[in-house]
């Protein structure tokens, strides 16, 4: 039974959590550090506890105060959002010595999923692939080309003690293979003083797309679609769609069934994502699960006409998780994602007074924030504001309402990433779906 | 300064832009203040406790305060969401008078830096509850509290325990000095930097 | 071919109009009297001309003053929303006669439906019944009989010149005719000197339910499902919802078909309402046609997932019906009319200005509004602020949604009808989907 | 210190920026406090023309008028929508100084009532236009302007025609005085209640 829920959170996943639990009838508990007495979340809760000062690592990274928060009012279980402890075990652990619920996997699932190596066999176990590579430096020449002509050309070759650059060499064609081999590691041997080598398959024009399951922790595992998300500034997600515009049917359904598979073999228990690279052949390698509400989950929401957040409360209860089997996306869904950044000045946060806001409306839009006219943006978080979500038809209806919407976006006293997403919606390559992780290197931003 | 004059100045006032003027003159004072009617999500001052927390956290602040703190309307009406939720809170704990909470000066909230140690009189000190949990004011059940008002205490006198995941803290004095209040009742929850003791010193 | 489009409205229509107008690549003309120089409409459309003053008779309500907008900004289609002339068969015809395309039906087919009489034949004529009655007073008692025998009791008894309650009589059993009919025209002639009197068929538990039709105007016409509006105040609809709770699928089937043919009859062009009194036994009778977007389109569009708004400019351009089979509804979408008017004080208007304004979000609530902090209300027009609409899988998770939403919804400054719509989604009645157009006329409001 | 001298002290506060002055001299005393920015949406003062309307309608209103108008940020940068439509607006109409509006001081409209007929100077009244068209200075192409600036201009004299639905509307003056400034271009259009000559009464 879960009367109760302490969100061990803040911004906007907290007030998105506290929404749900109200439409469940769920008493909430916010918990807030002393930086975000004014928030919205600490207004709209049943209830809520200061626990610490502003800085994150003495509030909301706390395990023994977010515990001790729930047991003074009573809370019975602790939905962690995304960020600060979401993904960390031991948090998970201590929730359930406590009896309270962690609204998301178990300790040990957490654990094996945060430690690449493991992950990466546990899945390999599964029938899940990464990346394909050698098992460790290759040490001679033929073992190289054997591992080379297995996984298939192009392939990288990484000196193991090479970095930034220095050590990496792409080999397209096997004639290739002998000179290049010799030349890295003759390289790495002058440089590093270690010639020792890997090899891994190259990922040609990688996308990022990911793929929501949901598990009960029984064995039952479903997936709710993919998600676009190759569009990053230094491995930030700035804007993700559902469905990608590069999925067809088949890769989603072999996807889906690889995801449902990676979740079925840890026994998942809640709402998680597996992230894949996806090769311009259609190929797709796991590269890691992650075990929360992700940021982006609106998309999906959007697309499939669900709640995420309330299926994660209902998988804690021990319901039965809704169908098993995929309804095809309802039209295009597209997130961007409002920071407090100067887009202008290399993203540079820009934390202070939000004088004036506008949210922009109609149907199909939506607004997932915490700010308001009035707020002050504290500058010991992260700097997002907002997600602004549109639902069309198709992918180019959806880009003319972001686009709209964006232009109705109205928030002065601070700098936005709003200008960076009206001139992408612009771009040619953006809007022909044509792009990679890699789009955003050479994304030249007009103006500021 | 004569009426007329007062009417001239008053009308001086309301086209200038400023909203407080204030003159003194030998043994004549004179303040106008001017409403700006300021546009602003009101955050709540301080939450309600469903769970009877101390009443001193859900008063608005006195006017000392309202200097440092965010532009506020002039007469702050306590923001209700249009909500029933809001219900929830125990209503007599709007009209008690109020222990103003004063956030940690730490260097990382310059936002906070400028409030001072308001509720703690002259040479009076809050003690603020450092961790969330339940207070005792007693070793167990049995015994005597800790300190009493009026007790003298010193630094490192334990003043109070703060049980946090079944495990007990014991909250010693960081000052010296006489125990003027003791702002929580036994066994109630408290939140980080509630105030819990004012101290008299020096 | 549609460029440019002047909106004739202010409010929340307005901004709602130049959205959709800007989703199509339309450009738009905003119009505002000096009461409205701070109007939202007025920032977000590409431009704006002031045309009068405050008075709505002086500005918005001026065929004249529009046309000549029109003229200096080369618009060439008008969207007259609702209110103000979006009824006005003149103003229709006018803007013909300019060249300018009225995004609505023809001047003629405006002052057919306007025509109550009129309009009731001509539906009388399509096979779409009124509420019967006798065809004028009728004289003598025998008269009287055989209509009251062919209608069916109950019957209604009204002196024509009756009112306010005197001269009207309900007649539940033949047997009690004779006595009630001379009862009736005694009581007339002695009031007012004057025993005629008609006869009109007792409508039971009668509901408010209107159906959404679309026409092409060459004759093809679809319709969108139904609204059900029978929340109201004296006649004023204060929630409106769709589906119907009342309305099962076969009356559905039958009310669509009965208002495709009263658009078909007029070759009805435009979006259309065709408003319905059902009453408890499924008979369902004729009311009045409204020739313009409705206030509470948005329930339709969000069960139906589509913009009407675009479907109107889309007929005005020349373009196909979007599909003539009729899809069902997806899920259940619920408004509430926010108005500035206290609940508490006989719904007293409201007018000031809004100091704090917190929309609710997330998934499935829609806010349609034209107010901002800061927004002041003039006094010179309607009172309403925002329509809050929640879509939800099933009416009780609708009702759940807009609970959720009401609480999150902060408006201060002035008095607004949330607390209204709070203890009407409380209420078993509302909640059980039993009520009829009277169920306003003894809902006690507690406290204020 | 008299009355002009803190008349005086009040512009230049309302003009500096800062929130606070006090001044101190001998038995008298003077605090000055001015509001901090209040949050609003800033609506925006008047609207950009793509079609060339007159630049007078685009700038921000100078500072006598902003007592009158609803609460403003002190330092009024024009409000942009974080869109691009705004862009459409054409920039010089921001710099160029203005003609304020004065909207029509009907009954009707209380918020507005205090506005003064401002841009016009103390003799000086605005003729407006009275309906929405497009403003001609000459009877037809080839003929000359109604009339010039330097014109002596009596009650009933036509000034201008505007064009609308085809009809031109012959606009009269409604008092007598000399006409200082021209407005408006030829040709271009108006809208209601748009200043389109001043005219030096009295």
């Amino acid at each position: 039974m879960i009367d109760k829920v302490l969100i061990a959170n803040r911004g906007e996943i907290a007030l998105r959590i506290i929404r749900t639990c109200h439409e469940m009838g769920l008493k909430t508990v916010a918990v807030f550090s002393t930086a975000d007495r004014d928030a919205l979340h600490v207004r709209f809760a049943s209830e809520a506890v200061c626990i610490g000062p502003p800085s994150a690592r003495e509030s909301y990274l706390r395990p023994d105060r977010l515990i001790a928060a729930a047991e003074v009012t009573g809370a019975d279980a602790i939905h962690p959002g995304y960020g600060f402890l979401a993904e960390n075990a031991e948090f998970s652990t201590i929730c359930a010595d406590n009896d309270i619920d962690f609204i998301g996997p178990a300790g040990r699932t957490i654990e094996l999923m945060g430690n690449k190596s493991r992950a990466k066999r546990t899945m390999q176990e599964a029938g899940v692939p990464g990346v394909p590579g050698s098992d460790g430096p290759v040490t001679s020449l033929s073992e190289g080309r054997s591992v080379a002509d297995e996984i298939g050309f192009p392939v990288m070759l990484k000196a193991v003690a090479g970095g930034g650059g220095t050590g990496m060499r792409l080999v397209r064609e096997p004639g290739d293979f002998e000179q290049q081999f010799s030349a890295v590691r003759t390289e790495a041997e002058a440089a590093f003083g270690n010639p020792n080598t890997y090899i891994e398959k190259f990922v040609e024009e990688p996308r990022h797309v990911e793929i929501q399951v949901l598990g009960d922790g029984r064995g039952n595992v479903i997936h709710l679609g993919e998600r676009e998300c190759s569009i990053q500034r230094r491995h930030q997600k700035l804007v993700e769609e559902s469905p990608s515009p590069i999925v067809e049917d088949g890769l989603r359904e072999r996807m889906g069934e690889a995801a449902v598979n990676a979740g079925a073999a840890v026994d998942y228990e809640g709402a998680g994502t597996v992230e894949f690279l996806v090769d311009a052949d259609g190929n797709f390698y796991f590269m890691e699960m992650n075990t929360r509400i992700q940021v982006e989950h609106p998309v999906t929401e959007e697309v499939i006409d669900c709640d995420l957040v309330e299926q994660q409360i209902r998988v804690a209860l021990g319901e039965e998780l809704p169908d098993t089997t995929y309804a095809p996306p309802n039209g295009h869904a597209i997130e961007c994602r409002i920071n407090a950044e100067n887009p202008f000045r290399n993203f540079s946060p820009a934390p202070g007074q939000i004088d004036t806001f506008h949210l922009p409306g109609g149907h199909g839009v939506r607004v997932d924030t915490h700010a308001y006219a009035g707020y002050v943006i504290p500058p010991h978080y992260d700097s997002m504001i907002a997600k602004l979500i549109v639902r069309g038809d198709t992918r180019e209806r959806a880009i003319t309402k972001m686009q709209r919407a964006l232009d109705e976006f109205v928030i002065e006293g601070i700098d936005t990433t709003v200008p960076f997403h009206q001139q992408l919606m612009r771009d040619e390559r953006f809007r022909d779906g044509d792009f990679t992780t890699r789009f955003l290197d050479d994304f030249e931003l007009v103006g500021g | 300064m004569d009426l007329d004059e007062i009417r001239d100045l008053l009308s001086i006032v309301a086209e200038s832009g400023v909203s407080e003027v204030e003159v003194e003159e030998d043994e004549f004072r004179l303040v106008v203040r001017k409403n700006a009617p300021s546009v602003m999500m009101q955050p709540r001052q301080a939450m309600p406790y469903a769970g009877g927390y101390a009443p001193q956290q859900s008063a608005p602040m006195p006017p000392a305060q309202q200097q440092a703190a965010p532009p506020q309307p002039q007469a702050p009406a306590p923001p209700t969401a249009a909500g029933g939720q809001q219900q929830s809170a125990p209503a007599p704990s709007q009209e008690t008078p109020a222990e103003p909470k004063t956030p940690e000066t730490e260097p990382a909230a310059p936002a906070e830096d400028e409030e001072k140690e308001a509720g703690a009189g002259e040479n009076e000190e809050l003690v603020r509850a450092p961790i969330v949990g339940t207070f005792y004011r007693r070793p167990s059940p049995d015994d005597n509290p800790f300190v009493e008002p009026g007790d003298t205490v010193g630094q490192g006198d334990v003043l109070c325990i703060i049980e946090a995941m079944k495990i007990m803290n014991e909250i010693e004095c960081e000052t010296s000095g006489t125990i003027k209040e003791v702002l929580v009742e036994d066994e109630e929850p408290v939140e980080f930097d509630q105030p819990l003791f004012v101290v008299k010193t020096g």
